[in-house]
Protein backbone atom coordinates (compact mmCIF):
# COMPACT_ATOMS: atom_id res chain seq x y z
CA UNK A 1 0.00 0.00 0.00
CA UNK A 2 1.65 3.42 -0.51
CA UNK A 3 0.30 6.65 0.59
CA UNK A 4 -0.76 7.78 -2.87
CA UNK A 5 -3.08 5.01 -2.75
CA UNK A 6 -4.41 6.19 0.46
CA UNK A 7 -4.67 9.29 -0.77
CA UNK A 8 -6.97 8.31 -3.30
CA UNK A 9 -9.39 6.41 -1.26
CA UNK A 10 -9.91 9.48 0.69
CA UNK A 11 -10.50 11.68 -1.91
CA UNK A 12 -13.44 8.77 -3.06
CA UNK A 13 -14.41 8.06 0.29
CA UNK A 14 -14.92 11.79 1.00
CA UNK A 15 -16.91 12.54 -2.53
CA UNK A 16 -19.15 9.26 -2.34
CA UNK A 17 -22.42 9.61 -1.35
CA UNK A 18 -23.14 5.97 0.13
CA UNK A 19 -21.16 3.53 1.84
CA UNK A 20 -18.16 1.99 -0.53
CA UNK A 21 -17.17 -1.75 -0.30
CA UNK A 22 -13.70 -2.65 -0.55
CA UNK A 23 -14.67 -4.40 -3.86
CA UNK A 24 -16.05 -1.50 -5.11
CA UNK A 25 -13.19 0.71 -4.64
CA UNK A 26 -11.35 -2.45 -6.72
CA UNK A 27 -13.71 -1.48 -9.77
CA UNK A 28 -12.29 2.13 -9.58
CA UNK A 29 -8.45 1.02 -9.20
CA UNK A 30 -8.23 -2.07 -11.28
CA UNK A 31 -4.22 -1.32 -10.75
CA UNK A 32 -4.45 -1.48 -7.16
CA UNK A 33 -4.36 -4.79 -5.06
CA UNK A 34 -7.11 -5.85 -3.40
CA UNK A 35 -5.07 -6.37 0.01
CA UNK A 36 -3.72 -3.24 -0.54
CA UNK A 37 -6.77 -1.02 -0.53
CA UNK A 38 -8.22 -3.13 2.48
CA UNK A 39 -4.87 -2.03 4.58
CA UNK A 40 -5.70 1.54 3.43
CA UNK A 41 -9.34 1.72 4.59
CA UNK A 42 -8.15 -0.30 7.94
CA UNK A 43 -5.01 2.48 8.21
CA UNK A 44 -8.05 5.73 7.25
CA UNK A 45 -10.07 4.12 10.02
CA UNK A 46 -7.25 4.25 12.67
CA UNK A 47 -6.27 7.59 11.86
CA UNK A 48 -9.78 9.40 11.77
CA UNK A 49 -10.37 7.33 15.50
CA UNK A 50 -7.05 8.51 17.18
CA UNK A 51 -7.86 11.85 15.79
CA UNK A 52 -11.23 11.91 17.18
CA UNK A 53 -12.17 14.83 15.37
CA UNK A 54 -15.63 16.11 13.80
CA UNK A 55 -15.80 12.61 11.86
CA UNK A 56 -14.64 9.15 11.40
CA UNK A 57 -14.57 6.26 9.16
CA UNK A 58 -17.61 4.07 9.99
CA UNK A 59 -18.28 0.58 8.79
CA UNK A 60 -21.53 0.59 7.33
CA UNK A 61 -24.09 -1.46 5.34
CA UNK A 62 -20.81 -3.35 3.78
CA UNK A 63 -19.03 -0.78 3.16
CA UNK A 64 -16.99 2.78 4.41
CA UNK A 65 -18.43 5.88 5.16
CA UNK A 66 -17.43 9.24 6.93
CA UNK A 67 -19.70 9.94 9.04
CA UNK A 68 -20.03 12.95 11.82
CA UNK A 69 -19.49 11.90 15.50
CA UNK A 70 -23.03 11.81 16.95
CA UNK A 71 -22.13 14.38 19.87
CA UNK A 72 -22.13 16.81 17.56
CA UNK A 73 -25.70 16.23 15.90
CA UNK A 74 -27.54 18.85 17.87
CA UNK A 75 -25.32 21.37 15.96
CA UNK A 76 -25.44 19.72 12.79
CA UNK A 77 -29.51 19.75 13.03
CA UNK A 78 -29.40 24.11 13.16
CA UNK A 79 -26.98 23.73 9.69
CA UNK A 80 -29.06 21.77 7.66
CA UNK A 81 -31.63 23.07 5.86
CA UNK A 82 -34.47 20.86 4.67
CA UNK A 83 -34.28 19.36 1.26
CA UNK A 84 -35.23 22.76 -0.83
CA UNK A 85 -38.63 22.39 -2.52
CA UNK A 86 -39.14 23.39 -6.28
CA UNK A 87 -42.27 25.62 -7.19
CA UNK A 88 -44.03 23.35 -9.45
CA UNK A 89 -44.44 24.82 -13.39
CA UNK A 90 -47.96 25.63 -12.42
CA UNK A 91 -47.27 27.43 -9.29
CA UNK A 92 -44.35 29.54 -11.28
CA UNK A 93 -46.97 30.25 -13.82
CA UNK A 94 -49.17 31.13 -11.28
CA UNK A 95 -46.63 33.53 -9.40
CA UNK A 96 -45.80 35.37 -12.89
CA UNK A 97 -49.04 36.40 -13.51
CA UNK A 98 -49.37 37.68 -10.23
CA UNK A 99 -45.89 38.95 -10.08
CA UNK A 100 -46.80 40.66 -13.28
CA UNK A 101 -50.23 41.75 -13.54
CA UNK A 102 -50.78 42.54 -9.47
CA UNK A 103 -52.83 43.40 -8.29
CA UNK A 104 -54.80 41.17 -9.56
CA UNK A 105 -57.95 38.97 -8.56
CA UNK A 106 -58.40 35.53 -8.82
CA UNK A 107 -60.74 35.21 -11.76
CA UNK A 108 -58.58 37.06 -13.96
CA UNK A 109 -55.48 34.39 -13.54
CA UNK A 110 -57.51 32.14 -13.89
CA UNK A 111 -58.98 33.15 -17.12
CA UNK A 112 -55.06 33.76 -18.40
CA UNK A 113 -54.00 30.00 -17.25
CA UNK A 114 -57.36 28.63 -18.28
CA UNK A 115 -58.22 26.24 -15.39
CA UNK A 116 -58.67 26.51 -11.75
CA UNK A 117 -55.87 27.87 -9.73
CA UNK A 118 -57.31 28.28 -6.16
CA UNK A 119 -55.19 25.68 -5.04
CA UNK A 120 -51.61 27.20 -5.93
CA UNK A 121 -53.29 29.88 -4.56
CA UNK A 122 -53.37 28.40 -1.52
CA UNK A 123 -50.05 27.36 -1.50
CA UNK A 124 -48.41 30.57 -2.80
CA UNK A 125 -49.67 32.30 -0.10
CA UNK A 126 -48.71 29.81 2.92
CA UNK A 127 -45.15 29.83 1.26
CA UNK A 128 -45.33 33.87 1.77
CA UNK A 129 -44.87 34.47 -1.57
CA UNK A 130 -48.32 36.12 -2.25
CA UNK A 131 -50.94 37.98 -0.19
CA UNK A 132 -54.13 39.13 -0.13
CA UNK A 133 -54.31 42.77 -0.70
CA UNK A 134 -57.81 43.89 -0.17
CA UNK A 135 -61.07 43.47 -2.19
CA UNK A 136 -62.20 44.78 -5.45
CA UNK A 137 -65.10 46.62 -5.16
CA UNK A 138 -67.13 45.03 -7.66
CA UNK A 139 -70.31 42.19 -7.39
CA UNK A 140 -68.94 39.29 -5.31
CA UNK A 141 -66.15 41.68 -4.33
CA UNK A 142 -63.38 39.24 -5.14
CA UNK A 143 -60.11 39.74 -3.08
CA UNK A 144 -56.72 41.04 -4.56
CA UNK A 145 -53.90 39.22 -5.04
CA UNK A 146 -49.95 40.78 -4.71
CA UNK A 147 -46.61 39.70 -4.07
CA UNK A 148 -45.16 39.85 -1.15
CA UNK A 149 -41.52 41.04 0.10
CA UNK A 150 -40.67 37.11 0.79
CA UNK A 151 -41.32 37.16 -2.95
CA UNK A 152 -38.74 39.92 -3.66
CA UNK A 153 -35.95 38.42 -1.41
CA UNK A 154 -36.43 34.85 -2.79
CA UNK A 155 -35.68 36.61 -6.35
CA UNK A 156 -33.32 38.81 -5.12
CA UNK A 157 -35.09 41.41 -6.27
CA UNK A 158 -34.79 45.27 -4.78
CA UNK A 159 -38.74 46.11 -5.71
CA UNK A 160 -40.98 44.88 -7.95
CA UNK A 161 -39.49 47.40 -11.04
CA UNK A 162 -36.64 45.17 -10.98
CA UNK A 163 -38.80 42.28 -12.38
CA UNK A 164 -37.16 42.25 -16.03
CA UNK A 165 -40.23 43.42 -18.53
CA UNK A 166 -41.97 41.32 -21.32
CA UNK A 167 -39.54 42.82 -23.94
CA UNK A 168 -36.36 42.18 -22.12
CA UNK A 169 -37.38 38.53 -21.18
CA UNK A 170 -38.13 38.60 -24.69
CA UNK A 171 -34.44 40.14 -25.39
CA UNK A 172 -32.60 37.27 -23.36
CA UNK A 173 -34.32 34.28 -24.06
CA UNK A 174 -34.68 34.56 -27.75
CA UNK A 175 -32.08 32.05 -28.48
CA UNK A 176 -32.11 33.42 -31.95
CA UNK B 1 -7.81 34.72 -54.47
CA UNK B 2 -8.64 31.44 -55.44
CA UNK B 3 -5.29 30.27 -53.33
CA UNK B 4 -6.58 32.48 -50.18
CA UNK B 5 -9.76 31.04 -50.00
CA UNK B 6 -8.33 27.47 -49.71
CA UNK B 7 -6.09 29.25 -46.85
CA UNK B 8 -9.43 30.07 -44.59
CA UNK B 9 -10.19 27.13 -42.09
CA UNK B 10 -13.24 27.07 -40.58
CA UNK B 11 -12.07 28.81 -37.08
CA UNK B 12 -11.57 31.79 -39.51
CA UNK B 13 -15.59 32.51 -39.07
CA UNK B 14 -14.99 35.12 -36.49
CA UNK B 15 -17.37 35.63 -33.99
CA UNK B 16 -17.07 38.98 -33.93
CA UNK B 17 -15.72 42.22 -35.49
CA UNK B 18 -12.96 42.74 -32.37
CA UNK B 19 -11.53 38.81 -33.30
CA UNK B 20 -11.25 39.34 -37.01
CA UNK B 21 -9.47 42.47 -35.72
CA UNK B 22 -7.00 40.80 -33.64
CA UNK B 23 -6.79 37.91 -36.08
CA UNK B 24 -5.55 40.37 -38.86
CA UNK B 25 -3.49 42.26 -36.40
CA UNK B 26 -1.62 39.20 -34.99
CA UNK B 27 -1.35 37.54 -39.22
CA UNK B 28 0.44 40.56 -39.76
CA UNK B 29 2.62 41.21 -37.04
CA UNK B 30 2.12 44.67 -36.43
CA UNK B 31 1.95 46.34 -32.94
CA UNK B 32 -1.14 47.17 -31.68
CA UNK B 33 0.11 50.49 -30.66
CA UNK B 34 0.82 51.29 -34.02
CA UNK B 35 -1.79 50.09 -35.95
CA UNK B 36 -0.52 50.34 -40.08
CA UNK B 37 -4.27 51.56 -40.54
CA UNK B 38 -4.70 51.33 -44.52
CA UNK B 39 -3.52 47.58 -44.42
CA UNK B 40 -5.50 46.70 -41.79
CA UNK B 41 -8.89 48.45 -43.13
CA UNK B 42 -7.84 46.70 -46.88
CA UNK B 43 -7.70 43.19 -45.22
CA UNK B 44 -10.91 43.46 -42.99
CA UNK B 45 -12.74 44.54 -45.71
CA UNK B 46 -12.01 42.04 -48.36
CA UNK B 47 -12.66 39.99 -45.48
CA UNK B 48 -15.99 41.26 -45.46
CA UNK B 49 -16.04 40.58 -49.26
CA UNK B 50 -15.06 37.66 -49.24
CA UNK B 51 -18.27 36.46 -46.41
CA UNK B 52 -20.19 37.94 -48.17
CA UNK B 53 -19.51 36.23 -51.83
CA UNK B 54 -19.88 32.97 -49.38
CA UNK B 55 -23.62 33.88 -48.84
CA UNK B 56 -22.96 33.88 -45.07
CA UNK B 57 -24.86 36.94 -43.46
CA UNK B 58 -23.03 38.98 -41.83
CA UNK B 59 -24.42 40.97 -38.43
CA UNK B 60 -24.01 44.91 -38.51
CA UNK B 61 -21.78 44.55 -35.87
CA UNK B 62 -18.85 44.20 -38.72
CA UNK B 63 -20.24 46.85 -40.70
CA UNK B 64 -19.89 49.01 -38.12
CA UNK B 65 -16.53 48.04 -37.65
CA UNK B 66 -16.36 48.68 -41.26
CA UNK B 67 -17.66 52.26 -41.11
CA UNK B 68 -15.05 53.09 -38.00
CA UNK B 69 -11.80 51.78 -39.69
CA UNK B 70 -12.33 53.76 -42.98
CA UNK B 71 -13.25 56.89 -41.06
CA UNK B 72 -9.74 55.94 -39.06
CA UNK B 73 -7.87 55.88 -42.44
CA UNK B 74 -9.27 58.80 -43.66
CA UNK B 75 -8.87 61.07 -40.87
CA UNK B 76 -5.29 59.67 -40.90
CA UNK B 77 -4.52 60.90 -44.67
CA UNK B 78 -5.61 64.23 -43.78
CA UNK B 79 -2.48 66.76 -43.18
CA UNK B 80 -1.83 67.63 -39.81
CA UNK B 81 -1.90 71.15 -38.85
CA UNK B 82 0.28 72.51 -36.68
CA UNK B 83 -2.65 73.57 -34.18
CA UNK B 84 -3.40 70.64 -34.27
CA UNK B 85 -0.58 68.63 -33.30
CA UNK B 86 -1.72 67.90 -29.60
CA UNK B 87 -5.04 65.86 -30.88
CA UNK B 88 -5.59 62.68 -30.57
CA UNK B 89 -3.77 59.75 -32.50
CA UNK B 90 -7.08 59.27 -34.75
CA UNK B 91 -6.61 55.20 -34.04
CA UNK B 92 -6.92 55.33 -30.57
CA UNK B 93 -10.71 55.10 -31.12
CA UNK B 94 -9.88 51.04 -32.12
CA UNK B 95 -7.21 50.93 -30.12
CA UNK B 96 -8.22 51.35 -26.21
CA UNK B 97 -11.38 49.03 -26.94
CA UNK B 98 -9.16 46.45 -28.61
CA UNK B 99 -6.30 46.68 -25.59
CA UNK B 100 -9.88 46.58 -23.44
CA UNK B 101 -10.74 42.94 -25.61
CA UNK B 102 -7.36 41.31 -25.57
CA UNK B 103 -7.24 41.96 -21.49
CA UNK B 104 -10.65 40.01 -21.18
CA UNK B 105 -9.55 37.78 -23.58
CA UNK B 106 -6.57 36.36 -21.68
CA UNK B 107 -8.50 36.84 -18.23
CA UNK B 108 -11.38 34.48 -19.44
CA UNK B 109 -8.14 32.30 -20.63
CA UNK B 110 -6.69 32.47 -17.14
CA UNK B 111 -10.15 31.58 -15.81
CA UNK B 112 -10.66 28.48 -18.21
CA UNK B 113 -7.25 27.52 -17.24
CA UNK B 114 -8.21 27.09 -13.41
CA UNK B 115 -9.17 23.94 -11.41
CA UNK B 116 -12.68 23.74 -11.99
CA UNK B 117 -15.06 22.61 -9.00
CA UNK B 118 -17.40 19.68 -10.51
CA UNK B 119 -14.15 19.22 -12.75
CA UNK B 120 -10.88 18.91 -11.14
CA UNK B 121 -11.84 19.78 -7.48
CA UNK B 122 -14.97 18.03 -5.92
CA UNK B 123 -17.25 18.41 -2.45
CA UNK B 124 -19.20 15.97 -0.58
CA UNK B 125 -22.21 15.08 -1.44
CA UNK B 126 -24.04 15.37 1.50
CA UNK B 127 -25.53 12.02 1.75
CA UNK B 128 -29.36 10.79 3.34
CA UNK B 129 -27.93 10.20 6.80
CA UNK B 130 -26.49 13.62 7.18
CA UNK B 131 -30.28 15.07 7.19
CA UNK B 132 -31.55 13.29 10.27
CA UNK B 133 -35.32 14.30 9.86
CA UNK B 134 -37.35 16.71 7.82
CA UNK B 135 -38.26 20.12 9.65
CA UNK B 136 -41.49 21.73 8.53
CA UNK B 137 -39.35 25.19 8.06
CA UNK B 138 -39.87 24.96 4.01
CA UNK B 139 -37.36 26.47 1.72
CA UNK B 140 -37.64 27.52 -1.87
CA UNK B 141 -34.96 26.44 -4.34
CA UNK B 142 -36.51 28.97 -7.38
CA UNK B 143 -34.24 31.35 -9.53
CA UNK B 144 -35.46 34.76 -11.62
CA UNK B 145 -34.04 32.87 -14.34
CA UNK B 146 -37.14 30.43 -13.88
CA UNK B 147 -39.79 32.91 -12.87
CA UNK B 148 -38.82 35.01 -16.44
CA UNK B 149 -39.35 31.51 -18.63
CA UNK B 150 -42.81 30.80 -16.84
CA UNK B 151 -43.69 34.46 -17.80
CA UNK B 152 -42.63 33.94 -21.35
CA UNK B 153 -44.69 31.14 -21.81
CA UNK B 154 -47.46 32.49 -20.30
CA UNK B 155 -47.31 35.57 -22.41
CA UNK B 156 -46.96 33.93 -25.67
CA UNK B 157 -49.47 32.38 -25.44
CA UNK B 158 -51.72 35.31 -24.45
CA UNK B 159 -53.69 37.04 -26.81
CA UNK B 160 -53.10 40.77 -27.73
CA UNK B 161 -55.93 42.55 -25.96
CA UNK B 162 -54.26 40.75 -22.60
CA UNK B 163 -50.94 42.12 -23.19
CA UNK B 164 -49.80 45.10 -21.08
CA UNK B 165 -47.25 47.37 -22.95
CA UNK B 166 -45.06 48.08 -20.21
CA UNK B 167 -43.14 50.86 -21.87
CA UNK B 168 -46.20 52.72 -21.79
CA UNK B 169 -47.19 51.92 -18.47
CA UNK B 170 -43.38 53.70 -17.29
CA UNK B 171 -44.60 56.85 -18.81
CA UNK B 172 -47.91 56.87 -16.77
CA UNK B 173 -46.91 56.37 -13.68
CA UNK B 174 -44.99 59.50 -12.97
CA UNK B 175 -48.02 61.20 -13.85
CA UNK B 176 -50.43 58.88 -11.54
CA UNK B 177 -47.77 59.63 -8.96
CA UNK B 178 -48.80 63.10 -9.26
CA UNK B 179 -52.49 62.54 -9.12
CA UNK B 180 -52.33 60.59 -6.00
CA UNK B 181 -49.56 63.60 -4.16
CA UNK B 182 -52.63 65.91 -5.57
CA UNK B 183 -55.60 63.73 -3.42
CA UNK B 184 -53.37 63.45 -0.59
CA UNK B 185 -52.05 66.85 -0.18
CA UNK B 186 -56.15 67.10 -0.08
CA UNK B 187 -56.82 64.79 2.23
CA UNK B 188 -53.78 63.91 4.04
CA UNK B 189 -55.07 60.28 3.45
CA UNK B 190 -56.29 58.20 1.52
CA UNK B 191 -58.39 54.40 1.26
CA UNK B 192 -55.87 51.95 -0.87
CA UNK B 193 -59.29 50.68 -2.94
CA UNK B 194 -60.59 53.78 -3.20
CA UNK B 195 -57.24 54.59 -5.78
CA UNK B 196 -58.47 51.68 -7.82
CA UNK B 197 -62.06 52.69 -9.08
CA UNK B 198 -63.91 50.12 -10.81
CA UNK B 199 -64.60 51.06 -13.69
CA UNK B 200 -60.73 52.16 -14.35
CA UNK B 201 -58.99 49.89 -17.33
CA UNK B 202 -57.03 47.36 -16.30
CA UNK B 203 -53.65 48.91 -17.58
CA UNK B 204 -54.80 51.62 -14.98
CA UNK B 205 -54.96 49.62 -12.36
CA UNK B 206 -51.11 48.37 -12.70
CA UNK B 207 -50.10 51.84 -13.29
CA UNK B 208 -51.50 52.71 -9.69
CA UNK B 209 -50.04 50.03 -8.11
CA UNK B 210 -46.82 50.71 -9.05
CA UNK B 211 -47.16 54.49 -8.41
CA UNK B 212 -47.70 53.57 -5.01
CA UNK B 213 -44.65 51.33 -4.65
CA UNK B 214 -42.45 53.98 -6.33
CA UNK B 215 -43.89 56.35 -3.67
CA UNK B 216 -43.09 53.79 -0.51
CA UNK B 217 -39.65 54.09 -2.11
CA UNK B 218 -39.24 57.15 -2.00
CA UNK B 219 -40.88 57.58 1.10
CA UNK B 220 -43.95 59.55 0.07
CA UNK B 221 -46.69 57.42 1.54
CA UNK B 222 -47.29 55.62 4.77
CA UNK B 223 -49.24 52.50 4.50
CA UNK B 224 -51.12 51.52 7.34
CA UNK B 225 -53.74 48.82 7.86
CA UNK B 226 -54.69 47.86 11.35
CA UNK B 227 -56.51 44.20 10.81
CA UNK B 228 -55.29 41.77 8.35
CA UNK B 229 -58.37 41.80 5.95
CA UNK B 230 -59.46 45.91 6.58
CA UNK B 231 -59.33 49.02 5.26
CA UNK B 232 -55.68 49.97 3.89
CA UNK B 233 -55.04 53.41 4.16
CA UNK B 234 -52.25 55.48 2.54
CA UNK B 235 -50.85 58.86 4.56
CA UNK B 236 -49.07 61.37 3.28
CA UNK B 237 -45.40 61.76 4.96
CA UNK C 1 -10.65 27.60 21.31
CA UNK C 2 -11.16 24.57 22.63
CA UNK C 3 -10.68 21.05 20.78
CA UNK C 4 -14.47 20.75 21.00
CA UNK C 5 -15.07 23.85 19.51
CA UNK C 6 -12.92 22.64 16.81
CA UNK C 7 -14.68 19.49 16.43
CA UNK C 8 -17.95 20.58 16.08
CA UNK C 9 -16.90 23.26 13.31
CA UNK C 10 -15.31 20.65 11.64
CA UNK C 11 -18.29 18.65 11.33
CA UNK C 12 -20.39 21.40 10.45
CA UNK C 13 -17.90 21.93 7.41
CA UNK C 14 -18.01 18.21 6.71
CA UNK C 15 -21.97 18.11 6.58
CA UNK C 16 -22.26 21.72 4.73
CA UNK C 17 -23.49 21.49 1.09
CA UNK C 18 -21.81 24.93 0.71
CA UNK C 19 -18.69 27.07 1.66
CA UNK C 20 -19.32 28.00 5.72
CA UNK C 21 -18.52 31.53 6.19
CA UNK C 22 -17.59 32.15 10.22
CA UNK C 23 -20.27 34.47 10.18
CA UNK C 24 -22.54 31.09 9.66
CA UNK C 25 -21.08 29.64 11.86
CA UNK C 26 -21.02 31.75 14.83
CA UNK C 27 -24.98 31.72 14.09
CA UNK C 28 -24.99 28.32 14.45
CA UNK C 29 -22.83 28.75 17.76
CA UNK C 30 -23.85 31.84 19.57
CA UNK C 31 -21.73 31.06 22.39
CA UNK C 32 -18.71 30.95 20.78
CA UNK C 33 -16.25 33.84 20.55
CA UNK C 34 -15.81 35.17 16.64
CA UNK C 35 -12.08 34.84 17.21
CA UNK C 36 -12.11 31.21 18.56
CA UNK C 37 -13.98 30.37 15.00
CA UNK C 38 -11.43 31.93 13.08
CA UNK C 39 -8.60 30.48 14.49
CA UNK C 40 -10.15 26.55 15.06
CA UNK C 41 -10.68 27.20 11.01
CA UNK C 42 -7.37 28.46 10.73
CA UNK C 43 -5.92 25.54 13.02
CA UNK C 44 -8.30 23.00 10.49
CA UNK C 45 -7.02 24.66 7.42
CA UNK C 46 -3.29 23.79 8.66
CA UNK C 47 -4.07 20.68 9.74
CA UNK C 48 -5.37 19.34 6.59
CA UNK C 49 -2.76 21.54 4.30
CA UNK C 50 -0.11 19.21 6.28
CA UNK C 51 -1.67 16.14 6.26
CA UNK C 52 -1.84 16.04 2.88
CA UNK C 53 -4.49 13.88 2.21
CA UNK C 54 -7.60 13.23 -0.38
CA UNK C 55 -9.07 16.54 0.53
CA UNK C 56 -8.23 19.90 2.11
CA UNK C 57 -10.33 22.65 3.70
CA UNK C 58 -10.13 25.05 1.19
CA UNK C 59 -11.35 29.33 1.15
CA UNK C 60 -13.51 29.68 -1.44
CA UNK C 61 -17.00 31.93 -2.47
CA UNK C 62 -16.29 33.80 0.75
CA UNK C 63 -16.22 30.40 3.32
CA UNK C 64 -14.59 27.68 3.59
CA UNK C 65 -15.39 24.17 2.63
CA UNK C 66 -13.69 21.13 2.37
CA UNK C 67 -12.67 19.74 -1.29
CA UNK C 68 -10.82 17.32 -3.30
CA UNK C 69 -7.15 17.74 -4.22
CA UNK C 70 -7.06 18.04 -8.05
CA UNK C 71 -4.61 15.47 -8.35
CA UNK C 72 -7.31 12.58 -7.66
CA UNK C 73 -9.58 14.09 -10.36
CA UNK C 74 -9.10 11.37 -12.67
CA UNK C 75 -10.72 8.17 -10.05
CA UNK C 76 -13.08 10.70 -8.74
CA UNK C 77 -14.61 10.95 -11.76
CA UNK C 78 -14.89 7.17 -11.99
CA UNK C 79 -16.75 6.87 -9.44
CA UNK C 80 -19.21 9.64 -9.77
CA UNK C 81 -20.61 11.19 -13.06
CA UNK C 82 -19.64 14.89 -13.01
CA UNK C 83 -22.04 17.35 -14.42
CA UNK C 84 -20.75 19.00 -17.63
CA UNK C 85 -19.06 22.29 -16.59
CA UNK C 86 -17.66 23.38 -19.57
CA UNK C 87 -17.86 27.31 -20.83
CA UNK C 88 -17.93 28.24 -24.65
CA UNK C 89 -15.43 30.50 -25.39
CA UNK C 90 -17.49 33.27 -25.78
CA UNK C 91 -19.52 32.48 -22.42
CA UNK C 92 -16.10 32.48 -20.52
CA UNK C 93 -15.29 36.46 -22.50
CA UNK C 94 -18.86 37.33 -21.24
CA UNK C 95 -18.30 35.77 -17.83
CA UNK C 96 -14.88 37.63 -17.73
CA UNK C 97 -16.44 41.14 -18.50
CA UNK C 98 -19.20 40.60 -16.06
CA UNK C 99 -16.56 39.61 -13.38
CA UNK C 100 -14.16 42.65 -14.10
CA UNK C 101 -16.53 45.32 -14.64
CA UNK C 102 -19.68 44.35 -12.41
CA UNK C 103 -21.79 45.89 -12.09
CA UNK C 104 -22.47 46.03 -15.65
CA UNK C 105 -25.24 46.48 -17.83
CA UNK C 106 -25.66 44.35 -21.61
CA UNK C 107 -24.89 47.32 -23.77
CA UNK C 108 -21.38 48.00 -21.95
CA UNK C 109 -20.49 44.16 -22.32
CA UNK C 110 -21.62 44.10 -25.97
CA UNK C 111 -19.64 47.07 -26.65
CA UNK C 112 -16.37 45.21 -25.36
CA UNK C 113 -16.70 41.90 -27.14
CA UNK C 114 -18.51 43.93 -30.27
CA UNK C 115 -21.41 41.29 -30.77
CA UNK C 116 -24.63 40.51 -29.59
CA UNK C 117 -24.40 38.94 -26.12
CA UNK C 118 -28.15 38.50 -24.87
CA UNK C 119 -28.42 34.82 -25.56
CA UNK C 120 -25.13 34.07 -23.82
CA UNK C 121 -26.64 35.97 -20.70
CA UNK C 122 -28.96 33.82 -20.88
CA UNK C 123 -26.93 30.58 -20.95
CA UNK C 124 -25.05 32.13 -17.68
CA UNK C 125 -28.24 33.27 -15.84
CA UNK C 126 -29.19 29.76 -16.55
CA UNK C 127 -26.70 27.93 -14.66
CA UNK C 128 -26.64 30.47 -12.41
CA UNK C 129 -22.89 32.44 -12.62
CA UNK C 130 -24.82 35.45 -13.54
CA UNK C 131 -27.59 37.16 -11.77
CA UNK C 132 -29.57 40.55 -12.37
CA UNK C 133 -28.64 42.97 -9.40
CA UNK C 134 -31.17 45.96 -10.40
CA UNK C 135 -31.49 48.74 -12.85
CA UNK C 136 -29.51 51.51 -13.75
CA UNK C 137 -31.07 54.71 -13.22
CA UNK C 138 -30.25 56.18 -16.71
CA UNK C 139 -33.14 56.12 -19.72
CA UNK C 140 -34.52 52.75 -20.41
CA UNK C 141 -33.21 51.89 -17.11
CA UNK C 142 -31.50 48.40 -18.27
CA UNK C 143 -30.71 45.35 -16.31
CA UNK C 144 -27.80 45.15 -14.30
CA UNK C 145 -25.71 42.09 -14.04
CA UNK C 146 -23.19 40.86 -11.47
CA UNK C 147 -21.88 37.39 -10.84
CA UNK C 148 -23.01 35.19 -7.82
CA UNK C 149 -21.56 33.52 -5.16
CA UNK C 150 -21.89 30.16 -7.54
CA UNK C 151 -19.40 31.31 -10.05
CA UNK C 152 -16.88 31.83 -7.58
CA UNK C 153 -17.75 28.31 -5.74
CA UNK C 154 -17.02 27.41 -9.77
CA UNK C 155 -13.80 28.86 -10.49
CA UNK C 156 -12.04 27.94 -6.64
CA UNK C 157 -11.89 31.84 -5.99
CA UNK C 158 -12.31 33.50 -2.50
CA UNK C 159 -14.14 36.46 -3.27
CA UNK C 160 -13.64 38.91 -6.16
CA UNK C 161 -10.41 40.34 -5.84
CA UNK C 162 -8.83 36.75 -6.28
CA UNK C 163 -9.96 37.02 -9.78
CA UNK C 164 -6.55 36.65 -11.69
CA UNK C 165 -5.27 39.78 -12.99
CA UNK C 166 -4.90 40.45 -17.07
CA UNK C 167 -1.48 40.18 -18.67
CA UNK C 168 -0.06 43.09 -19.49
CA UNK C 169 -1.25 43.91 -23.44
CA UNK C 170 2.76 44.74 -24.47
CA UNK C 171 3.38 43.45 -27.71
CA UNK C 172 0.22 41.97 -29.33
CA UNK C 173 2.20 39.35 -31.25
CA UNK C 174 3.92 37.39 -28.19
CA UNK C 175 0.09 36.32 -27.40
CA UNK C 176 0.03 34.42 -30.84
Amino acid sequence: MTEELKNIIESLLFVADSPLSPDRIRKILPHAEFSGIKQAIDQLCDEYESRKGGFTLTEVAGGFQFRTRPEYSEWIKRLIQPHPTRLSKAALETLAIIAYRQPIIRSDIEHIRGVDSGGIIRTLMERKLVRILGRKEIPGRPLIYATTKQFLELFNLKDLKDLPTPREIEALTDTK
Amino acid sequence: MSNDIYKVKLDNIFEGPMDLLIHLIQKNKVDIYDIPIALITDQYLAYLEWIESMNIDLAGDFLVMAATLTYIKSRMLLPVHDDEKDEEDPRTEITRPLIEYLQIKSVAEKLADRKIFGEHIFARTPCKADLSEESDKLYIHVGLFELMEAFKNIFDTLSPEHRVDFSEDRMSIKDRITEIIEILEEKGSVIFCDLFPEESAKSMLVVTFLAILEMVRLNLLRIVQHTPTGVIRLFYI
